[in-house]
């Protein structure tokens, strides 16, 4: 009984010191606002995860201490075989703990991102609003169509802030996988089939002085699979369109 | 040491052989399984028109009737008729064989215009019927084998492990088969 | 082994299931719009007759003769 | 010389195998030796010549052809050279070249670490990294997959229950002949344009890339039907050979782990097998089973592979779980807690693995209703899992903690597996896998799991095993400072790369941002202690084989039944069959034997 108070107090003690860690640990730049998704369910997780990591560690290092014999035991320790009401305990705890895990956060985050249906990735935005970029990598290089202006860049994706964008994903070759640290979210581009990505840039930036928002392919394609980035660049919506209009010219 | 080896191996009741062959063929049905899941994921219930309907029925009576003579060698070896072992093996062979050449020499080549660089549909059809063709051809090398040891002999009731274990194999072909058929020849 | 419906019998009782049921099955693609349910049952029938009576399945969970 | 023989004519059976396939294609189709027709065919007859040369040909083909099999044996060292069907020979022979293969594919990963340590290209070009990166996988995979199985299950299975040996000797002989061949081909690649595409050889990646890419597929299924035969054998062996006594409930969990690991080996392995030869089938003959424009696709791939890789990397830690449940009960001097719920749990995982395949393809494009499905299945395979840390926890327990080698590595790996399943946890849940999908995260989950597990349990084994194998003890303190050492080393090199993942590092990849840079030096410098490591270990081991102290029979007092003969135990296991009257774990019982041993004599135990 004295144990048990006692590994209950170290247990006490490991998780409060673990929450710290786990409330303190900093996430790269969110940069679109699906982002937030990620991070929070991430969090929960840590949050989540961090009694149960403390409470394995706790009964590890209480027993190693409290329980270890100074050379070659003498005697035997108690014949304890099991202890069904114990066992049931421990299935309902982890069955419970599983099962939540898979509702929050993860159906919740499924539902927020829009990532339930029969499609492949995020639920199409049709908003007026919708900026459309179909993306087509190949091995190694990425295009990016922006079909309601008619341009086409390659390496470089510039995109306006605070508007919705619905990455239309494929490839050419093999497959590939899209994807900007800073918005969290990826796809991959498979050949024959469209995959869809809706993100939306919450904050300005550029690759250059934020290097996790670059497109970084994320499945292995082939000898310069390292090196299939593309630049991207978010910016107001008055400068974007600027950018359409020199585009365009071109 | 050696004769302690040999005594271990007479030892060993013949419910361990045959659960081994069971769980070979257990491991080896996914095999098919995978390729039968496969022709429906990638072409559905598609069948093309000019596929030889009588040819896809004569093979698979074929070897149905094999499975059947296969079982009639088993069961004679069992009540120590050898000669009757042997024609019916012998028939199995032979069916086999037929077996074989409908596959391979007579609707292969008139399958060719389906073949696989163009069409989904030979990439399923061809490798369906070749690990199959493949099966089959190793199921008559080892009943071949069977044939010759059982003319000098080596079996009889209580001692047939061997025809038993081959037989067991090819009736395993054959329920492969049960399945290819009516996937590749009749589903639409 | 031995007793009165001789193997040989059985073995023969058997091979016409096979045929019988191999005859349904091309009755069923040519009758039915969707063979395919009919077809797998079909399929499962024929392979249980070998797996039981050519196979002898059974003889697993039976005592060593 | 002698000792060398059936190497020797295994070898030249292969090259001339090989030579009369290649050249049959290439005279054909009037190409060279190494076009890829050539190159499977040849591999094909090469396999079966290398087969027959070894010793298939005295064992096998004579019976078949009625011929008397003459099988001669040889109690010196000449025997591990030699195709024998003891199951303790087969046993170290897969132990020393598995080890073998992991001290090459460890080499392997220094190189990467090596190139890794900083930005920019130093060592390789893109390609011989990926090349690299690629074997370094396959290897290790192998590795995982084979060295407990293979090796610490031949030796110890048919010892725990009781029996002169496996139920099927010659087939567990060609299980271990099957995986040289395997090995020279993998090795090979280089030679043939290396090839990118990683274990997992996606198509169409793996269609496109150079000819190096069809040996690896050949290789993989050769180690996958050894794999599927040794299946096989355990679960005859354990079915049928236990010692009168041996009742199901009262087999050491350790047979129980591999009797579980059997069961996914003789189905699953087939699945990997027609997803490679697929693609073999694609390059080669033209099929279209990954090509879009002609009714295939990519997908049905990475379905049918992670049908067979999901429950694979339970091929490699139950049998971990078994290891370190089988030494913990011993070194706390207690019973194994909850005996029965861990073998429930051992075949819960067995059952859910094969449902849980698709959560690899979270950011697949597969449809994304079937996302919610995968995360459920998957998260509940942490239930059983917590039933194997609910026997473990509940051993140690008010135990009397005996604190040598194999328990303090025992005890490592809980802390290491702990880190693995809860990190394993985020890669599960969808919305954190969008984003930490192939990122060194995964990289640093996996090998908490299959490093920090399987190989822990595997050094563990090494330790706890070492003075019945070899009838020699180890150094106990030499001992102790690898197991710290081992511990501290890796965590150090895969705690950095979740940090790493998390902030944008993705996996295989040959170069990153320099923003990356400070963790990646970190894990490098870290990588070379913990692979010195692994050399101090084999180093030790192998000192102590040949020069250190005789080892008593039971040094541990266990009361399984492979203690209870001599180290090393003789050709027939036991002079005597044992029986079996007692638990194996019934420490701290009054008067209770595990098992009645009659000696010449016919004195009991």
């Amino acid at each position: 009984m004295r144990d048990l108070l006692r590994v209950f107090g170290l247990w006490l003690i490991l998780t409060l010191l673990g929450e710290m860690v786990a409330l303190q640990i900093p996430f790269p730049p969110a940069m679109a606002s699906e982002a937030r998704v990620v991070d929070e369910a991430f969090r929960y997780l840590l949050i989540v995860g961090t009694p149960v990591f403390t409470f394995v560690l706790s009964v590890l290092f209480y027993s190693l201490l409290r329980f270890r014999a100074a050379g070659d035991p003498p005697e035997d320790g108690p014949p304890v075989f099991s202890h069904t009401p114990g066992a049931l305990a421990w299935l309902a705890v982890t069955s419970l703990l599983a099962l939540s895990l898979v509702i929050q956060p993860g159906l919740r985050g499924l539902m927020e991102l829009g990532w339930m249906g029969p499609f492949s990735g995020s639920a199409a935005a049709d908003g007026e609003g919708t900026l459309v970029v179909q993306v087509q990598a190949r091995q190694w290089s990425w295009l990016f169509t922006y079909p309601q202006y008619q341009i086409q860049v390659k390496d470089r994706l510039v995109l306006p802030m605070g508007r919705p964008v619905r990455f239309e994903i494929t490839s050419r070759d093999v497959v590939h996988s899209f994807w900007i640290p800073a918005f969290r979210l990826k796809i991959d581009a498979v050949p024959g089939r469209t995959t869809l990505l809706v993100l939306t840039p919450s904050r300005p930036g550029r690759t250059a002085v934020e290097p996790t928002l670059r497109v970084q392919c994320a499945e292995l394609c082939g000898t310069g699979h390292a090196a299939m980035t593309a630049t991207v660049e978010v910016v107001p919506a008055d400068q974007f369109a600027a950018w359409v209009d020199q585009q365009r010219k071109q | 040491m050696s004769a302690l080896r040999e005594g271990h191996a007479i030892a060993v009741p013949l419910r361990v052989p045959r659960f081994g062959l069971w769980l070979f063929l257990l491991s080896e049905s996914m095999i098919f399984a995978t390729l039968l899941s496969a022709r429906f994921i990638l072409q559905g219930t598609y069948r093309p028109a000019e596929l030889n309907q009588a040819l896809g029925l004569a093979i698979t009576l074929i070897l149905l009737t094999s499975s059947f003579t296969a079982n009639r060698a088993e069961i004679a070896i069992a009540h120590g008729k050898t000669s009757t072992f042997l024609r019916n093996l012998l028939a199995t062979i032979i069916l086999g064989i037929l077996f074989l050449i409908g596959v391979v020499a007579v609707e292969w080549p008139e399958a060719m215009h389906f073949a696989p660089p163009s069409s989904g549909y030979g990439t399923v059809f061809f490798t369906m019927t070749g690990m199959h063709a493949a099966h089959v051809f190793s199921g008559v090398v080892i009943l071949s084998l069977i044939y010759r040891l059982g003319r000098r002999g080596a079996f009889g009731p209580g001692r047939m492990w061997g025809v038993e274990g081959a037989v067991k194999y090819w009736h395993f072909v054959d329920i492969v088969w049960v399945f290819f058929y009516p996937a590749l020849y009749l589903v639409r | 082994m031995g007793g009165m419906p001789s193997p040989f019998r059985i073995g023969m009782w058997v091979f016409g299931g096979l045929l019988g049921l191999t005859a349904m099955e091309i009755a069923a693609a040519n009758a039915l719009p969707r063979p395919l349910p009919a077809l797998a049952v079909l399929g499962v029938a024929k392979a249980g007759l070998i797996l039981w009576f050519y196979m002898h399945l059974h003889q697993l969970w039976e005592e060593e003769e | 010389m002698r000792a060398f023989f059936p190497i020797g004519r295994g070898l030249l059976g292969g090259g001339l195998g090989y030579l009369i396939g290649a050249g049959m294609i290439a005279a054909l189709r009037g190409q060279g030796l190494t076009a890829e027709p050539a190159l499977a065919v040849g591999y094909g007859l090469g396999l079966i010549g290398w087969l027959l040369g070894v010793g298939m040909w005295e064992v096998w083909v004579r019976e078949w052809l009625g011929w008397p099999v003459h099988q001669e044996e040889d109690r010196s060292w000449v025997r591990y050279f030699r195709f024998t069907t003891d199951h303790k020979v087969i046993g170290v022979q897969y132990l020393v070249t598995f080890l073998g293969l992991m001290l090459v594919a460890g080499l392997l990963a220094m190189l990467m670490r090596l190139e890794l340590m900083r930005p920019g290209l130093q060592l390789f070009s893109r390609n011989q990294y990926n090349t690299v990166m690629s074997l370094h996988g396959i290897m290790m995979i192998a590795v995982a997959v084979a060295t407990i199985v293979g090796g610490l299950g031949n030796y110890l299975v048919p010892l725990m229950i009781g029996a002169r040996d496996m139920a099927f000797p010659r087939l567990n002989a060609l299980s271990y002949w099957l995986v040289p061949p395997a090995a020279l081909a993998l090795l090979s690649t280089p030679w043939l344009g290396g090839f990118d595409s990683g274990w997992t050889a996606y198509p169409p990646l793996s269609e496109a890339n150079a000819s190096g890419q069809v040996l690896f597929n050949l290789a993989f299924i050769t180690v996958g039907l050894s794999s599927i035969l040794g299946g096989l054998n355990f679960l005859t062996t354990i079915a049928f050979l236990r010692a009168p006594g041996m009742t199901w409930s009262r087999l050491p969990i350790f047979v129980w782990s591999i009797f579980a690991t059997s069961i996914l080996s003789l189905i699953a392995t087939q699945f990997v097998a027609v997803a490679l030869l697929m693609v073999l089938l694609d390059r080669i003959l033209g099929t279209g089973f990954f090509d879009p424009a002609r009714g295939g696709d990519p997908l049905l791939y990475q379905h049918v592979f992670w049908f067979y890789s999901h429950p694979a990397v339970y091929i490699m830690i139950i049998p971990a779980f078994g290891v370190i449940l089988e030494i913990l009960p011993h070194f706390a001097r207690k019973p194994l807690f909850a005996y029965r719920w861990a073998v429930g749990g051992f075949f819960g995982i067995v059952g859910l693995s094969f449902l849980v395949w698709a959560h690899h393809m979270f950011t697949s494009g597969m449809p994304s209703w079937l996302h919610a499905p995968f995360m459920a299945t998957t998260e509940l395979i942490s239930v059983p899992t917590g039933l194997i840390f609910l026997s473990a926890l509940g051993t140690l327990w008010q135990g009397r903690l005996w604190l040598r080698t194999p328990m303090l590595v025992a005890l490592a790996f809980l802390a290491n597996f702990l880190i693995g399943g809860v990190t394993g946890i985020f890669l599960a849940d969808v919305p954190t896998d969008l984003h930490l999908q192939d990122t060194y995260f995964v990289v640093g989950h996996f090998h908490y799991t299959i490093l920090g597990g399987m190989i822990f349990a595997l050094v563990a084994g090494l330790y706890y095993w070492f003075p019945k194998i070899s009838g020699r003890m180890y150094n106990e303190r030499l001992g102790r400072i690898h197991a710290l050492w081992f511990f501290l080393a890796f965590q150090a090199t895969f705690l950095p790369m979740f940090g790493l993942g998390l902030y944008g590092m993705n996996r295989r990849v040959a170069d990153y941002p320099s923003y990356l840079a400070g963790g990646n030096m970190l894990v490098s410098m870290s990588a070379f202690v913990l692979g010195a490591s692994f050399v101090f270990l084999i180093a030790h081991l192998a000192y102590a084989w040949a020069r250190g102290p005789q080892a008593a029979d039971n040094p541990w007092r266990a009361r399984t039944l492979e203690w209870q003969t001599t180290s090393p135990p003789p050709v027939e296991n036991f002079p005597i069959l044992p029986r079996v009257i007692g638990d194996p774990y019934g420490y701290g019982v009054p008067g209770s034997p595990y098992a009645w041993i009659a000696v010449a004599g016919g004195e009991g135990e």
